[in-house]
């Protein structure tokens, strides 16, 4: 029982243990990255006896420090309450999601078994959506309670993105649960360590790739980024459902955008990339084609699971970052349209014709 | 598996369904007037429906894992739901054009609305009866509110979806109780539970009756539970205040019929009080509020709300005449009103809807054949011999008699008699009164005229061969086995 | 479930169903309905309905609490006038209330006899409230129901159209 | 352990504060909320009975009533904005225009 509790703790500290400090570090990717992009030096006034470290002391170093120190402004006429909790209410419902995300297989101690993912839930896929779902509260609220009309708009307008692109989410999330026909996300990531021919790893892009193009578009408006940051646009709204923050709560909204770029990034890796799996690597090593096999021990094993899932989440977040400084913002029409018109249609499209491919191969 | 598709029992609600998809459909390549057409489509559907309902006479069957039937029972409603459905689209062709409302999804939602109902008559399961409820219900929350710029309108649908969203937690809530006492929402399994029984279990099952009653009662607008119905009524465009009337009440009482009559039968001895005291209730209070009213829409909400009294005393009865009674008066009822909402269509035009009393001093006299109708109809609905409304009577009050409730059958006809006073008020305007407003509008509405042709001769039909149709709804609720 | 555990769970609900009525703001209804939504989906999951729960956030609180919310943040509404103004009312149907509530709550309690069934303690089967075992008989004996939905929700997105967009066609 | 009984005893309770809420409320949001208020208390009245009796129809009849919420919302909040149109309120004692 002790030993039990003990495990769910270590694995919950070692989640947010490896979630938190990415969220710095993508903070520092996004900005000296845009600064590559953008051909301007970038980042580089801070420094510690000279070492400035690329941008790393700024992002990591001087700007927490300044949030920390900020003053907390609660303007007049705002619901303090609820001014106090939206920016919580925000981070929140992401941060559990990650409990169930498969980050490797079993690692096996002794006689125990230990499922490397915070909570082995049979819904897990549910559960995501469901937490996914509750996100938009932050975003409302934060608008709502800042008493302010730009704030507001922009919270209006979240609310309203993240409703229309929850149900693409939703549909192309269907087309995987009809995939691997399970809605437990470890037993989604084992299916997509089968070999297709014999050498091809089956993972989920190849059966969906319909349904990572829509969840993808749909995970970073989810996440309200560029392309997709009608909410906050700093030229229309100063920033939108969260202008009224200073101090930590502003650091709170901040941190909860790279932790749904990170929780995006990890259901993609998930669903459509094979999760934990390193290509021919089995329980006992790695089985290449053609009989050619190299035992490893079971702690490599799960140690290469374990980063192989951290470098694929990590490069998607980073391929968002790309995105992000590399394309102009939609129009809200064109955001609207591109939700209601583009997406879900094309979801239950892809939706039928999974339903039907499985209805003719099955036996 | 999936167990078998039974065709057969879906086919009327099929038929109705595709007809509103038709609808939707040809709404799309039309414009204007030419929307008016669209109701066509709709009328053919439900004749062909009706047609096929009346082929199916002779079937009884039970499918869908025994969720839904198909009895006399439901082609019954079904025959009688298309009626009023087809003569609310028939006016309604006419109605449209003249409070600028030309909408292609009205003649739809009023086919969605009238399949909810096909299912709740047909129903055999709680969540079968729950489903068609909101879909009839949600259907008729939209067509209240459909008449956009006016005012009224938007008030009528709100009041009616709220309180319609109150009365459905309570009949949602019955629901749970009646499932937690029986363990099952199918209606026939329920029936060979019921019996003597654990204390809690019997508890649980009153409860539940208890709260279908209070949804049932809002649905069907009986009192205490009717605050909505003047409202609606009124502020509803007149059409669809028609088809309120005609079809929402009698699908409610479907339902409620066959509830009560058939799958409580045992319980009887529990609720037959309580209906009996909700029936005196309701005709006593609809018929006192009617009368002080000067609004001809309101004044037949109240009459209409006295109307359910007068059939809850049928339902009272709780034997085999009584239920035939309430179905004979269901269709004679949606004739007679959808007729005199008719009339009042008649009477009203762009921007001057003439619904005051007033508005009807001496129509009469310059209008004979609209006062004749108007005639029929009031004399109906008051219980004049010779025609429907009487004869729906005299089988209700003689059932409740017979069952050893001749206090309830004076008290109904005491009302009758004092709905006398406020329908014969009319009666007396249109003929009597001097030098009213001229308010007939536009002369030329044919679609208007066929309504009346048919409910009038509807009307005095049913009237003077009654037992016909007498014939056929005791068929049809003896059909509930 | 533990009587530690389900007394100051459903005290906590019952508090804030009760904030839903009390507040005078409609956002701070809507919130704390969005909290007793929640809460229930946690009930359920002590009741053996995973899905259930799953679906109730998603559905519940992630979709339908939000509109309300988007409308009434669109809408813009304030604070509503308050329960004193409306004694009257407020006296008689709180009395009713209780008294339908006692009525109901008297023979759960005091009554004879146990709620039919087998008891919350008996063993559950792992499949019970899956998504294997609902979806099966959602689609065995429910399945009539679900295709009314169907057309339940035309009707209902028909009509929201119909009633909310901006000119008439 | 709890018997099914309490948790039955919750479900009245939010039902009776979700009606008595309904009536004394003038906000018509207010007194939405407080029909999903009842509708929910139905809705754990299902899922206790669906546990007690090992009956999983209970849980299956819970989708139907999310399904017939999403779908009044989708109506009524429509009917709100129609009405909200019309006049700057929707305080339930001021439309009035047909008496309430």
């Amino acid at each position: 029982m002790l030993i039990d509790v003990t495990i769910i703790v270590i694995k919950v500290l070692a989640v947010i243990g490896l979630v938190m400090p990415l969220a710095g570090i993508l903070g520092w990717i996004e900005r000296k990255g845009s600064a590559l992009i953008h051909d301007r030096v970038g980042a580089n006034r801070a420094s510690i006896l000279g070492f400035s470290g690329a941008g790393l002391v700024n992002t990591m170093v001087a700007d927490p420090i300044k949030f920390i120190t900020k003053e907390d402004i609660i303007p007049r006429g705002a619901d303090r309450l609820l001014h106090t909790l939206a920016p919580c209410i925000n981070l929140l419902p992401v941060l559990i999601a990650f409990a169930v995300l498969p980050f490797g297989d079993v690692l096996i101690v002794g006689d125990r078994e230990i499922n490397l993912q915070v909570a082995p839930l049979g819904v897990g896929v549910m559960y995501l959506l469901a937490m996914m779902s509750l996100g938009v509260y932050g975003v409302v609220l934060g608008g709502w309670a800042s008493n302010n009309r730009w704030a507001l708009l922009g919270g209006i307008r979240g609310s309203a993105q993240m409703i229309s692109y929850e149900l693409p989410m939703g549909l192309a999330i269907v087309s995987m649960i009809l995939t691997y026909n399970t809605l437990d996300l470890q037993e989604m990531a084992r299916a997509q360590g089968e070999l297709l021919w014999g050498w091809l790893p089956a993972w989920g892009i190849l059966y969906q790739p319909v349904a990572f193009v829509i969840f993808l578009i749909a995970g970073i408006a989810e996440s309200k980024r560029i392309p997709f940051d009608l909410p906050e646009s700093e030229s229309e709204l100063i920033s939108g459902y969260f202008t009224e923050y200073s101090g930590v709560k502003h650091l709170m909204f901040f941190m909860t955008d790279f932790v749904e770029v990170i929780i995006v990034s990890g259901m993609i890796t998930t669903l459509f990339f094979g999760g934990w799996q390193v290509p021919y690597l089995s329980a006992t090593g790695f089985e290449f084609p053609g009989d050619t096999a190299i035992a490893l021990p079971h702690l490599l094993v799960v140690v290469l699971q374990i980063a192989a899932f951290t470098i694929k989440t990590v490069f998607f977040c980073w391929f968002q970052i790309m995105i992000r400084w590399t394309v102009p913002r939609f129009r809200y029409d064109q955001l609207m349209q591109l939700g209601w018109l583009g997406l879900l249609p094309l979801g239950f499209v892809n939706i039928i014709a999974t339903a039907l491919m499985i209805l003719a191969t099955q036996d | 598996m999936i167990p078998e598709i039974s065709w057969t029992i879906l086919l009327p609600t099929l038929l109705v369904t595709g007809t509103g998809f038709a609808v939707l459909l040809a709404d799309l390549a039309t414009t204007g007037p030419e929307k008016d057409g669209l109701g066509w489509i709709g009328i053919v559907g439900l004749v062909v429906t009706a047609i096929a309902s009346a082929a199916l006479w002779n079937t009884q069957a039970s499918g869908f894992d025994g969720t839904i039937v198909l009895d006399r029972y439901a082609l019954f409603f079904n025959v009688v739901f298309c009626l009023a459905a087809a003569l609310t689209l028939l006016m309604s062709m006419d109605y449209l054009g003249t409070i600028g409302l030309r909408s292609g999804e009205y003649y739809a939602i009023v086919l969605f609305a009238t399949a909810g109902m096909f299912l709740m008559a047909a129903a055999n399961d709680l969540i079968v009866l729950f489903l068609g409820l909101e879909t009839m219900s949600i259907a008729a929350y939209v067509l209240a509110g459909i008449w956009r710029p006016d005012l009224r309108s938007s008030e009528a649908a709100m009041k009616y979806f709220l309180l319609g969203a109150f009365a459905t937690g309570f009949l949602l809530f019955g629901i749970a109780m009646l499932y937690g006492a029986f363990g099952t929402t199918t209606l026939t399994t329920i029936t060979a539970e019921i019996g003597p029984s654990a204390d809690l279990q019997r508890t649980l099952a009153f409860g539940g009756v208890a709260l279908l009653i209070a949804g049932f009662g809002f649905k069907i607008a009986a009192v205490p539970f009717h605050a909505w119905a003047p409202d609606v009524y009124e502020g509803s465009p007149t059409s669809v205040t028609a088809f309120m009337a005609a079809g929402v009440k009698a699908a409610a009482f479907a339902a409620f019929v066959r509830i009560f009559m058939h799958t409580f039968a045992e319980l009887a001895v529990d609720w037959r009080p309580v209906l009996a005291l909700l029936a005196v209730v309701t005709m006593t209070v609809g018929n006192l509020a009617a009368l002080k009213q000067t609004n001809i829409k309101r004044m037949l909400a109240y009459s209409s709300i006295a109307h359910a009294g007068y059939l809850l005393v049928g339902m009272v009865a709780a034997d085999s005449l009584g239920g035939a009674a309430v179905l004979y008066y269901l269709l004679a009822y949606g004739l007679m009103n959808t007729g005199a909402f008719a009339v009042v269509i008649a009477l009203g035009k762009r921007g001057e809807p003439n619904e005051s009393l007033d508005d009807y001093d001496s129509v009469g006299l310059r209008h004979p054949a609209l006062g004749l109708c108007m005639t029929v109809f009031m004399l109906s609905l008051a219980g004049i011999p010779a025609l429907a409304g009487f004869t729906g009577k005299f089988y209700l009050f003689s059932a409740a008699v017979g069952q050893g409730y001749a206090w309830l059958a004076i008290i109904g006809v005491l009302n009758s008699v004092v709905s006398m006073y406020y329908y014969g008020g009319v009666l007396m305007r249109m003929f009597m009164a001097e030098d009213g407003k001229d308010v007939q509008g536009t002369t030329h509405r044919p679609y208007l005229t066929a309504t009346l042709i048919v409910t009038t001769v509807g009307t005095v039909a049913l009237g003077i061969f009654p037992s016909w149709a007498f014939e056929l709804a005791l068929g049809a609720f003896q059909s509930l086995g | 479930m533990s009587p530690y555990v389900f007394f100051p769970l459903a005290a906590t609900i019952i508090a804030f169903a009760l904030g839903v009525v009390l507040n005078r703001h409609p956002i701070r209804s809507a919130l704390c309905l969005a909290v007793t939504l929640f809460l229930l989906a946690v009930v359920f999951v002590f009741l053996d309905a995973h899905l259930v729960a799953a679906l109730q956030i998603i559905v519940y609180a992630g979709a339908i609490l939000v509109l309300f919310l988007f409308v009434i943040m669109l809408l813009n509404l304030e604070a509503d006038v308050p329960l004193k103004r409306r004694r009257n009312m407020t006296l008689a149907a709180s009395t009713v209330g209780v008294i339908f509530a006692a009525a109901t709550l008297r023979p759960l309690f005091f009554g004879a006899g146990e709620l039919p069934g087998i008891g919350l303690e008996a063993p559950v089967d792992a499949a019970f409230g899956s998504a294997e075992a609902i979806g099966h008989r959602l689609f065995t004996h429910f399945v009539l129901p679900f295709e009314i939905t169907s057309v339940l929700l035309l009707v209902a997105v028909l009509g929201a159209v119909v009633l909310a967009k901006k000119r008439m066609g | 352990m709890v018997p099914a009984t309490y948790f039955i005893a919750l479900s009245v309770i939010l039902f009776v504060i979700g009606a008595v809420g309904f009536l004394v409320r003038r906000n018509l949001i207010v007194m939405f909320m407080s029909i999903e208020l009842m509708l929910n208390a139905a809705n754990l009245a299902f899922v206790t009975f669906a546990r007690q009796q090992l009956n999983l129809d209970g849980q299956v009849i819970v989708f139907f009533v999310m399904t017939v919420a999403a779908a009044e919302v989708a109506v009524g909040l429509a009917i709100i904005i129609a009405l909200f149109r019309h006049r700057e309120t929707l305080n339930a004692d001021e439309v009035r225009m047909l008496r309430w």
